[in-house]
């Protein structure tokens, strides 16, 4: 038992802080400090800046162009690129579609597809939920037909995050109606600008629209860009959903967001005093900073686990049930601290290229916004029910 | 003892029910979100017509009603529709218009009552917070009247208001009780600028910077704040039973919806986590409807016990918002999330009661200071 | 709406304080207040006192030998006796079996048991949970045989409270296998003296020994104790489970064991000034009084459509769950207020005609163990997870 | 990064575990619960035996351990059985002869490792309440010695107890750090009246009552009082990781019970809204571990660091404590209540460590004061 990092890890550390000082702009992390909206060119520049570092594929092995770090390793980057406001690193791609193709991919997939991820010549979205299956996964209805060379796909999935940007999807979609309802699903690599394809945005209750409808109409599709075997794709998609995620408890973002609310505490005044010496927002948020506390060394067991190997089977499951609540707790608290001026709903001024004044104090306009927008994260991914579930299968046998 | 409504305000509910459901649809709901006033004119005087404004108001004031339990019916029925109408700024104004005005100023109330003026409230400042008694913008005396100098925050309706009720300090320091005195200000006046946008409630407000702003007093000076914690306390109520409309309108969204929509092969109502989850909600908000209750049934009870009850009230209230808020969308899952399902105007307009007029913090917080003088 | 008394209600009010401030024996309040064990002769003095007046039985009407009181009367009366620390009405008799003959018994049943009960002749138990049939009471086992003029009784039946005291017992009890489990069972009225009874006490986890264990073995019961017909017996269950039962909340012992914590949180000192005075915990207190008030008026809501004839349905339901948690609340934080002198086990310085001295406080010995023992608040008399589903069938329809 | 345990610790916790399932059966518990002692003879032999006393001290003082860890793994698995021997009274007590004691004082440590030797810590006073700096308790110089007068409250193991450390005061007010000294009362010491008891957590205890007594100095004079934070970080470390043990004990009863238990047809396992809730019991109980990893892991931090974790473990332990016992026994209905069933003791065990070493308010407010310095 021992709570400290090896030297070397120590000395990765301290690369990663260097490196973020010089080659992260300012400009960036300004804006992902003051919650501001990323555009798709500021994701691209951050994308392009770690592969030339090549530190864009952190879950990669070296033989891919990944970094071959193991999951200490990962943390440590989270860690540092969390706490230095980097953008977050756009998972579809580089997170969720290259382990597939890495494990169930053709070779000819893998050396044309992979380094278009690094380079930024794709902008990969996930094709996974429809109307009808969202927790139920297994009932999707998207259609994939063979016709010779192709597959004719029609269909709709829906909350494709950021498919506005996005020129390829990767599919669930049903090739088969026989059996259980698991068989019969195909993983398919989709081209968006295929004519019968329509993205339609969805705008969401904090005023956004990161997330969209997709609409597959006689989409044709080249039968190479089949992943793995015809009517196996439940497999892959399990692989991916559960697919090693050391970051799942977020405890990066929740720290982030822990010091951006007890900075905000100090700021505000309550009672001509300011608002973090008030005994019982002070409780409140000392509840929340010792469940992280906690919570951090949780996620770090699991971590070390994986680091020697040990694939972390329900204990993702808790931590992404306990790590969202915390999360959505300290969004919820920052709300709270900003007081009346939490009303305000100038989304303009969070737009890119705005030059709307923001109302009240510059921290306070996202506040809200943030608190609506993250009730996604006990949603999404598995919802929080999901995860129930599986504990209660996999660890308690019940 | 009894908790059922007087005929009178039986019918004032179904009228007002039936109304905001045909004039308060969703057209009128995306309108109004993407409108320049935070509201409906044609529901405003529909309002005024079915007098529900005059609801607000006692008769010597012009009105038919002004109770507590009045205050209660209209706004649960202006909750369960998500309405943005900014009556509780007739409550806080109108209401102070009505117990300090001369009988010139308090004119201006048949008008109100008539839907033709709108009113606002100017109290908070940016460095206010939810204390009533912290007052720094500063009145000065000139000619018969008074200028305003100072900074008013987050002023509801602000953008719309024929006539702002302002508050402003004549004397003593920014937390004194004594020295704070309520003035009107009209709409345009020289010296006001007023920064309007919307909010998350889907009401407009306004940050108003007052430079020597001509003002006329309502009532005397230095005496306003027992008046003033008077009006918010009746808001109070207010606000409080149009959070439990807001509830009512959320859960029986969410309760449908956990009846039609199936997973895995059933409706996901007959998950026994989810019910045990929407029974716990219902419980809340049957506590959420008792509160409201108390409030409304003390407001004309000593200051004592009538701010025992605005703190415990608002305190209860904030609480049962965020767990019907929030287990509301989440049992929804992602599609109770989007714009265009009724739940996310319903649920952000929740959400914001908890910061107008003292959060739950701040009144457990005032709650245990009350009980222990 | 109108949140005030009638003047009646107030007279009404004003006559049981005066009754209680004159014939309420300081010796048992005292016992009450201090939460000391009752005796058998503690009940019965208290039973006779309120017999002789004519308010024992308030939920009974005149014609038996009741009160006649409406649900307001009833309430007003509860109140006062709980604010009086006065001891609860034993209820085997006069709340359950009572209402149960009067509506389901024959005459000769009324007119031989129900003077019995209000004078004490009969100390009745309640015979209804067994081993295997908890929550799920119609999978009951305990059978009974008709031979010529008796029936006669196998089985067992345990929580049996206070059965120590009783010399008669109302049973639950299968006459038929056929059909549904509901179905094929009797109400039977059991003599105690039997042979074939066993009574065994059950220690709980306080350290007391109020429920028990009931074994029947060959015991003869003379056909004339079946209340109702013969296999009808679940629908005489239910109507006593469901009767109307505005005391369900608990709002009095709510209120009593409130004003007692705030007694306690002022004599207790931390950090050398009163408890009372300590910002979190002040708020702790004050978040369940706030949730008292608001529980107490969706009583008074109850009740009040009770007086006017409607019978309360589902919201039995929720007033018991928000009940419950009150109650158990308060017991949590009163635990907690007494500091390190909740851990002093001391007894026998509670029982009957104990001369022990208590350790610390007086009011801090009863502390824990009346924490511990009202865990069973939410799981006797329908757990609240019976409860909500009840809710979520009768008033979501889900 | 290294969350195993070594080899040495691995060895140590799985013969423990052996040994307290055989030797804290339940008949154990029955006498040992109406006992005069509140711990068994035998398992305290068998424990020295074993070593486990020796684990808690360093090889300096005659163990071979000492280390935070070496206390998690002794206490976690004195929790999971449910054992009342008075081990943390040789953490506090035992841990301060060490730290403070000249090389005759701790000669008695040889026969507390041996097993043959009982400690007590008599610090809490009936109205210190969990405050470390609270003593009013005096010392008199007298002679060579000292002589204390004063009261002492719920001095765990105080019956059993061979040798007592005693707070007191030789200068200073009552809530000053500094002043406080600390000193050995022999058993039976003349002027000491012990009243024993026993608890809900199943040990005895006792209040004690000093008139005069003679006693010896341990350590310097007036500057205890970091040696008693410090101790009583560890005993928070040990205190945390046996509650951690009974959790889990709790959490195996409980899910044993839910696959076994049928009501409505099938096991009670089956129903989602309790799959749920256990599942909600087992995500706290691994924070309660990381928790215990937490204050374990950062007892040799300098003080401020190692107190940010006393508190914020304690704090949440406390929370979690709360949770499992309410749910252990809820989900087990009246089962859970009897005692008889082995969830009665662990339950009341349980629910005690909130009351030794301060509670989860006390320990939430004193993060937060912490935190702010």
């Amino acid at each position: 038992m021992d709570l400290s990092y090896t030297d070397e890890q120590n000395a990765f550390r301290a690369e990663v802080r260097a490196f973020l000082q010089e080659k992260l702009p300012e400009r960036l992390s300004d804006k992902v400090r003051l919650g501001h909206e990323l555009t798709k060119e500021d994701h691209e520049e951050w994308h392009a800046i770690l592969n030339e570092k090549g530190w864009l594929a952190g879950n990669w092995p070296k033989e891919h162009g990944g970094t071959g770090w193991d999951a200490v390793e990962r943390h440590i980057f989270e860690e540092e690129t969390t706490q230095a406001h980097a953008p977050r690193i756009v998972p579809f791609g580089i997170n969720m579609l290259g382990p597939v193709l890495q494990k169930f991919g053709s070779k000819e997939q893998n050396e044309y597809w992979l380094p278009r991820i690094l380079n930024g010549d794709d902008w990969w979205c996930q094709g996974y939920s429809e109307p009808g299956a969202g927790s139920d996964l297994a009932s999707l209805k998207t259609e994939a037909v063979r016709d010779g060379d192709h597959y004719i796909v029609n269909g709709q999935k829906t909350w494709t995050t950021l498919g506005q940007y996005a020129n390829m999807i990767f599919c669930l979609v049903r090739t088969s109606k026989n059996g259980k309802p698991q068989e019969g699903i195909s993983f398919l690599l989709i081209d968006m600008d295929d004519p019968g394809i329509e993205v339609r945005p969805i705008v969401l209750i904090d005023g956004g629209a990161e997330v969209n409808e997709v609409w597959f109409k006689d989409v044709k599709v080249p039968v190479e860009n089949l992943v793995g075997e015809e009517n196996k794709g439940w497999t892959y998609a399990k692989y991916l959903l559960t697919h090693e995620r050391t970051n799942i408890a977020g405890v990066g973002f929740a720290n982030a967001a822990l010091e951006n609310l007890k900075r905000i505490a100090r700021l505000e005044m309550s009672h001509g005093k300011p608002l973090i010496e008030d005994p019982l927002f002070a409780a409140k948020m000392a509840q929340v900073e010792i469940a992280l506390m906690a919570m951090a060394t949780t996620n770090l067991r699991v971590v070390s686990k994986a680091a020697e190997g040990q694939a972390p089977g329900a204990e993702s499951s808790m931590l992404k049930i306990k790590g969202t609540e915390i999360r959505q707790e300290i969004n919820a608290l920052t709300r709270e601290a900003v007081g009346p001026y939490a009303m305000p709903f100038v989304s303009e001024a969070l737009e890119p290229g705005s030059n709307t004044e923001p109302v009240g104090p510059d921290y306070a306009l996202p506040m809200t916004k943030t608190y609506f927008n993250n009730r996604k994260l006990s949603i999404y991914g598995g919802s929080n029910e999901v995860q129930k579930t599986i504990i209660s299968k996999a660890i308690l046998e019940l | 003892m009894k908790f059922d409504l007087t005929e009178e305000r039986q019918m004032l509910q179904d009228g007002l029910r039936r109304f905001m459901r045909d004039s308060w649809d969703k057209s009128t709901r995306e309108a109004v979100l993407d409108g320049d006033t935070g509201y409906s004119s044609e529901a405003w005087q529909g309002l005024a017509e079915m007098g529900v404004i005059g609801a607000l108001f006692t008769e010597d004031d012009g009105g038919f009603g002004g109770a507590g339990f009045d205050l209660s019916v209209v706004f649960e029925e202006l909750g369960r529709a998500g309405a943005t109408e900014p009556l509780l700024e007739v409550v806080l104004a109108g209401g102070l218009i009505a117990r300090r005005g001369s009988d010139d100023q308090k004119a201006v109330l048949e008008s109100v009552i008539a839907g033709e003026t709108q009113l606002a409230f100017a109290h908070t400042e940016p460095a206010s917070r939810y204390d009533l008694d912290r007052v720094s913008t500063e009145a000065t005396k000139s000619g018969d009247g008074f200028t305003l100098s100072g900074r008013k925050a987050v002023v509801v309706n602000g953008p719309n208001a024929d006539h702002i009720v302002v508050s402003a300090r004549t004397s003593g320091e920014v937390a004194d009780r004594d020295g704070i005195s309520l003035f009107v200000v009209k709409k345009g006046a020289e010296g006001m600028d007023l920064r309007g946008y919307r909010t998350m409630a889907g009401s407009h407000a306004a940050e108003i910077a007052l430079d020597n702003v001509q003002a006329e007093l309502l009532g005397s000076e230095g005496d306003a704040f027992d008046d003033i914690e008077w009006a918010v306390a009746r808001a109070t109520g207010a606000l409080s039973a149009e959070a439990l409309g807001l509830m009512e309108a959320c859960r029986k969204l969410t309760a449908d919806y956990l009846k039609q929509r199936t997973q895995f092969g059933k409706p996901i109502g007959k998950f026994q986590a989810l019910q045990f989850r929407m029974a716990d909600v219902l419980i809340e908000i049957e506590q959420a409807r008792s509160a409201v209750i108390n409030l409304c049934g003390n407001l004309d009870q000593p200051r004592d016990l009538r701010e025992r009850h605005v703190s415990a009230t608002k305190q209860l209230i904030g609480a049962v918002a965020k767990l019907v808020v929030e287990e509301s969308i989440q049992m929804h899952g992602g599609i109770g999330m989007t714009e265009e399902y009724d739940l996310a105007h319903l649920t952000r307009r929740l959400t914001m009661c908890d910061h107008r007029l003292g959060d739950t913090t701040y009144h457990l917080s005032r709650f245990t200071r009350l009980a222990a003088a």
